[in-house]
């Protein structure tokens, strides 16, 4: 039963999603990314552009991402072992 | 210093604070853990007041991480919507803080990597950094949720994948906007003014509809609030939903601008259907904490209604529903938090608490002279001044439902004078959030100038 | 002084009393004596026609306003509440840290809610009237005493919410709060919500289920001085408008139907909580006509509060004394209880409009301003079954035989009898001298002593006691207790049932949560 | 071509959506939040694809694919991650507690 609703839901937002958006895909890079391209060596000096945004532009976001890492590791451990005072 | 210390600084201090409890097998250093996770928020706050003369002649203080271009880097930025929600979130936070002092290190850790989380959200205006500190404030709140009860991993477990999901809905979003636009500053993407997809708009309302507990998205809200250990039930309701309403305000009034306009008719029916199903479903609950989840979905119903109004005053109202709820709802599930874990009719209570929990009701249920009148009467101005006066009778009488239930728990509360030990510092927060309530009643003048000109930044539809 | 002191000065007591020890009564009834004083000393500034207005600025600015009609109420208000403390030193044993709180808020915020000079005002005030009055209901805590107290509750917060909405939809159309902006839509809303507060007929039935469960004291606050803030905000409202005519419908209905119920009431409390809707027929009738109506109206609202409280603390004299409330065991107690009866006796003259008592004066000039015959012939068979009902009373309460079980019957204490009398001497001063009182409400003169009014009077005696000896043989006395109560419980069961349901409902699993999820984004993309 | 990465990604997520209405064991609910996030990541990364686009690794005068969207996805894969072991570590205790992971007997799951 679950099924059958599942599917037909599913469906629905399948033909809603791709009838409302009109991605084009393998087309020209955004604003953003020709301004990556054009400055990203001469400012950050790293060839590997997903690299200088990784560990310079965006370095933000990658401070994020450790720090989730650190909550799922202390998450992880609180949760197996328990909240010891 | 710098707006981004508001943030760095909480995490830094979890850090100091998870070494610190390393280092204690060698030596107890709960002395310096707690001092630690204290000015770990009151430096924050700090910082934030030092950006109040700026903030409050109306300019906004701005902060490029990294010194980057803001399409290239992330920006932050201060203004006085942020300022508002940045002040109630760190005072909350401190107050709470101090309630908890006696729980774990782990505990104070995971809840400064909240609060920077929270900090986080408010301050960036970088679509995809908005969602990595989600991350970080749902992570930690999936985590803190967990209490010693069985139930609470199911609790948090339904929890964890209702917010995966609002995440990658959010994210789906993100995507979808970088691919029409190429850019991911909120600022910069509002100033091209492209009206977005209905469908990007909606994908961003059921995530934050999700985060906020609006009703057909709202059920991890009761199982989470009623399972946490109090002070976390008092952040998710306080703090955690109102961040989720924060969103919608920085991102519909800016870039889905063109389509929240559109959908205004919609979103006050979602909004009543929030606010009638909280009220009627906390009356029927036997548990305190479970009615007061139940609650806030009714308030947050109100807050979403008001802010779907789009005038100036239906902001106005939305803001001083979202302190009056916030400072309303921390006393009392501080308050529930003493009282202990029973059921509405078998409450024990002592004389100490009754006070609070009484004068929080009454805030929440709207009565003048506390914060929680102010915010309705404003609300049920701006249905009438759109003329929905249908809304402003719905609000009503969603606010008689609450008189019903607080009322018949404040009755309970009312006898039994027996007397238990407290710790003070878990009773001095609860004192002083229900002081704030009756103080931000009776002279809302305190808070009223920042409160217009943070609606004058959304700049609603007059 | 400032006036705003009179307010002030119950609720600072209140914020006292809990850290006091064994003075309770003390403090709180220093803090009414306070608060009468300064109600009294703002008379030289009111008396030629002067009012004070006082602004109080917060983001919803208060007006409090005073003129002569609204000072002679309130020093009234402030001076009974002394009274009733008084009268609650004995009556009230238990609780005190609880109720002598609740009842100086009270006492501040309906002072509040007379004094309130435009909309909002007003309805704050009486919505915290509202709820510390509630508490006051709840005072026993009985089961019965709690649902009789949400009931008072869920309808004075309506009655709250209509008021609300009028204010702010004259707000959003005028930009002030002023009671003469209201227009035809929220005007209505306006008087709905003060008729709920005032008990008046279609929306009276939380009234004799709230006001005899209270304590005594409480009891005749609620009747005598509660009630009439609705009054007095239609009174209020009628002064700058045109009438309307389904308020005197209401005022007829009400006073026909509660005095019917009063007849056939069994329960001494009861009976009083019927007659208080039958008396706010009367003083809608006189407000609703004209404005020597309004100030007749106004002038019964004040003689009610009078004799009415007066009932009440009589009433709980002698339930405090015998401990029954059923008028088929109680009787003969004349001989054990003299000063209570003369008292009652007093009220019950007042109440059922014999001259020399307040209640004629006042009802004289109701009745003067009336016009058609229809209401004159309902307004005399009013009085006639008031009457009727109260020689009903009388007779059983205090005449006739003694039960056995009575007979060591005790006088009521001292201070009870204090407040008693003053009460009972205040019915006969207005009664004999109306005009201290009438000179500040009406410009003109009036002629109470004229012919045609005693002969009224006169008539609806007679009517009356044919109504009781008619009554008495039909056995319309015995019949069974009438009450809402049952209706309401009912209700609430099937509500419980309703509720739990839908807690089933609500509780389903993981995938059902996913599945609304995405329901809720394909229904609104679709809308 | 229709079957490129962006359409793919989606159903990728339609998948998911499937498996987690569809789905009753704790496990495949968890495996739904990982397929979803898998089609994300793959929607992303076409976003920013370009036709003959080079690697991002500035080496000379060529077209390059977009190099922002791989930056975000690495974000998103350790975040993606982080709540994936998080579950499923719950899941673990639910196990422990409960000694079922079938949400339907699990009640109000």
């Amino acid at each position: 039963m679950k099924g059958i609703i599942g599917i037909i839901i599913v469906l629905i937002l399948g033909v809603l999603i791709f009838s409302s958006l009109r991605l084009e895909y393998g087309n020209s890079v955004g604003i953003t990314a020709e301004m990556y391209i054009e400055k990203g060596v001469s400012e950050t000096g790293a060839v590997n552009l997903v690299t200088s945004i990784l560990a310079d532009y965006r370095v933000y976001d990658t401070l994020g991402e450790t720090i989730i890492l650190f909550i799922a590791i202390l998450g992880v451990s609180m949760v197996l072992k328990g909240d010891k005072k | 210093m710098d707006i981004i210390f508001i943030v760095v600084v909480p995490l830094f201090l979890s850090f100091v604070v998870s070494l610190m409890h390393a280092l204690s097998r060698y030596k107890k250093l709960v002395f310096f853990e707690n001092f630690l996770s204290i000015i770990g928020l009151l430096i924050p706050f700090l910082i934030l007041m030092s950006t109040f003369p700026v903030i409050s002649s109306g300019d906004t203080i701005t902060y490029n991480v990294g010194g980057w271009n803001p399409f290239l880097g992330i920006a932050l930025e201060m203004d006085s919507l942020t300022f508002f929600f940045s002040f109630i979130s760190l005072a909350l936070l401190i107050l709470i803080m101090v309630y908890s002092l006696s729980r774990s290190a782990k505990y104070k850790v995971l809840y400064l990597l909240m609060a920077a989380g929270v900090q986080g959200v408010l301050l960036t205006r970088d679509i995809f950094n908005l969602y990595v500190f989600f991350e970080i404030l749902s992570v930690s709140t999936y985590i803190l949720v967990i209490s010693e009860k069985k139930r609470s991993y199911k609790a948090s477990f339904k929890y964890l994948v209702l917010g995966s999901i609002a995440s990658v809905l959010f994210l789906f979003g993100v995507g979808i906007i970088y691919e029409t636009t190429g850019v991911l500053n909120i600022d910069i993407i509002s100033s091209m003014n492209t009206p977005q997809l209905k469908i990007t708009f909606l994908l961003f309302l059921t995530s934050l509809g999700i985060k906020s507990g609006i009703v057909p998205l709202h059920f991890w809200v009761p199982d989470a609030h009623s399972i946490a250990p109090p002070p976390v039930s008092a952040l998710l309701s306080g703090l955690v939903l109102k961040i989720g309403i924060y969103s919608m305000f920085r991102l519909f009034y800016t870039i889905f601008r063109t389509n929240f306009f559109e959908m205004n008719d919609v979103l006050m029916a979602v909004g009543a259907i929030t606010i009638i199903f909280g009220a009627v479903l906390a009356l029927v609950q036997k548990d305190l904490k479970r009615m007061l989840a139940y609650s806030s979905i009714n308030q947050i119903g109100i807050i979403f209604l008001a802010f779907s109004f789009g005038t100036e005053l239906g902001i106005i109202g939305a803001l001083y529903m979202i302190l009056a709820h916030a400072v309303a709802k921390t006393c009392l599930f501080l308050c529930s938090g003493i009282i202990g874990d029973l059921t509405i009719v078998s409450l024990k209570s002592k004389p100490s608490v009754w006070l609070p929990f009484f004068i929080g009701s009454l805030s929440l249920i709207g009565l003048p002279f506390t914060c929680g009148f102010i915010g309705k009467y404003f609300v049920c101005l701006a249905a009438m001044e759109t003329s929905n006066t249908v809304y402003a009778g719905i609000i009503l009488f969603s606010s008689i439902i609450s008189a019903v239930y607080y009322l018949r728990a404040s009755c309970y509360l009312f006898r039994i004078p027996k007397d238990y030990k407290i710790s003070y510092l878990m009773q001095i927060p609860v004192y002083i959030s229900s002081f704030a309530c009756i103080v931000l009643g009776v002279l809302p003048v305190l808070i009223m100038d920042m409160i217009e000109l943070a609606a004058k930044t959304l700049g609603g539809v007059i | 002084m400032n006036i705003l002191f009179a307010i002030l000065f119950p609720i600072i007591g209140a914020l006292i009393i809990p850290f006091t020890k064994r003075v309770k009564e003390h403090v709180s009834i220093f803090a009414s004596v306070l608060s009468f004083l300064t109600v009294l000393s703002v008379y030289p500034e009111v008396s030629n026609n002067q009012t004070i207005d006082l602004y109080i600025h917060m983001i919803l600015d208060l007006h409090i306003f005073v003129d002569k009609l609204n000072f002679i109420i309130i020093s009234l208000v402030s001076f009974f509440h002394i009274l009733i403390l008084v009268y609650s030193i004995k009556y009230i044993k238990k609780d005190h840290l609880r109720y002598y709180p609740l009842l100086l808020l009270t006492m501040g915020f309906t002072l509040g809610s007379f004094l309130s000079g435009d909309l909002l005002t007003f309805y704050i005030f009486f919505e915290m009237t509202t709820l510390f009055s509630f508490f006051l209901i709840m005072h026993k805590g009985t089961e019965k005493a709690r649902r009789a107290g949400f009931m008072y509750l869920i309808m004075c917060f309506i009655g709250g919410a209509l008021i609300l909405i009028s204010l702010g939809s004259v707000y959003v159309q005028e930009g002030n709060f002023e009671i003469y902006n209201l227009t035809n839509g929220s005007s209505i809303l306006f008087i709905l919500g003060c008729l709920i507060k005032a008990g008046a007929f279609p929306l009276h039935f939380w009234l004799p289920e709230a006001h005899p469960i209270a304590p005594s004291p409480v009891s005749a606050l609620l009747s005598g001085i509660m009630i009439k803030i609705g009054i007095y905000g239609i009174a209020r409202f009628f002064m700058v408008h045109e009438s309307i005519d389904w308020v005197v419908i209401v005022a007829i209905f009400s006073m026909l139907f509660g005095v019917i119920l009063a007849l056939i009431q069994s329960d001494i409390k009861r009976i009083l909580a019927y007659h208080s809707i039958s008396q706010i027929g009367y003083m809608l009738l006189g407000i609703s006509i004209s404005s020597v109506g309004i100030a007749g109206g106004v002038f019964h609202m004040i003689n009610h509060a009078v004799f009415k409280s007066l009932l009440f603390l009589c009433m709980g004299a002698v339930i405090y004394s015998t401990g029954e409330r059923r008028i088929q065991r109680l009787g003969g107690l004349y001989k054990k209880m003299p000063y209570t009866m003369i008292t009652c006796i007093i009220a019950s003259f007042a109440i059922s409009e014999i001259p020399l008592f307040n209640g004629f004066v006042s009802k004289t000039i109701i009745f003067d301003s009336l016009s058609d015959n229809f209401l004159k012939i309902a307004f005399i068979f009013t009085c006639a079954g008031t009457f009727a009902s109260f020689y009903k009373l009388n007779r059983y309460v205090f005449f006739g035989k003694l039960p056995d079980n009575l007979k060591s019957t005790k006088e009521a204490p001292k201070l009870m009898l204090f407040s008693m009398i003053t009460l009972s001497i205040i019915c006969v001063l207005i009664g004999v001298f109306p005009n201290i009182i009438f000179k500040n409400l009406y410009a003109g003169m009036f002629d109470f002593w004229s012919l045609s009014h005693l002969l009224e009077a006169s008539v609806s005696i007679i009517l009356g006691a044919l109504i009781f000896i008619f009554g008495k043989k039909a056995g319309l006395f015995d019949m069974k207790e009438y009450s809402m109560d049952k209706i309401y419980r009912r209700f609430t069961a099937s509500a419980i049932l309703f509720y739990e349901n839908i807690n089933k409902i609500v509780s389903k699993d993981l995938n059902i949560y996913i599945l609304c999820i995405l329901l809720f984004f394909i229904i609104l993309y679709f809308l | 071509m229709i079957l490129n990465g962006i359409t793919v990604g989606i159903i990728l997520i339609l998948i998911g959506l499937y498996g987690m209405i569809a789905k009753k064991h704790v496990f495949k609910i968890i495996f739904g939040l990982i397929i979803i996030s898998t089609g994300l990541v793959l929607f992303f990364v076409s976003v920013g694809y370009v036709d003959t686009g080079a690697a991002p690794i500035v080496s000379g005068d060529t077209t390059y694919v977009d190099p922002l969207p791989h930056t975000l996805m690495l974000t998103t894969i350790v975040v993606e991650v982080c709540t994936t072991t998080l579950a499923l570590v719950l899941a673990l205790k639910i196990y422990e507690k409960y000694k079922t992971l079938d949400i339907s007997t699990l009640e109000d799951l």
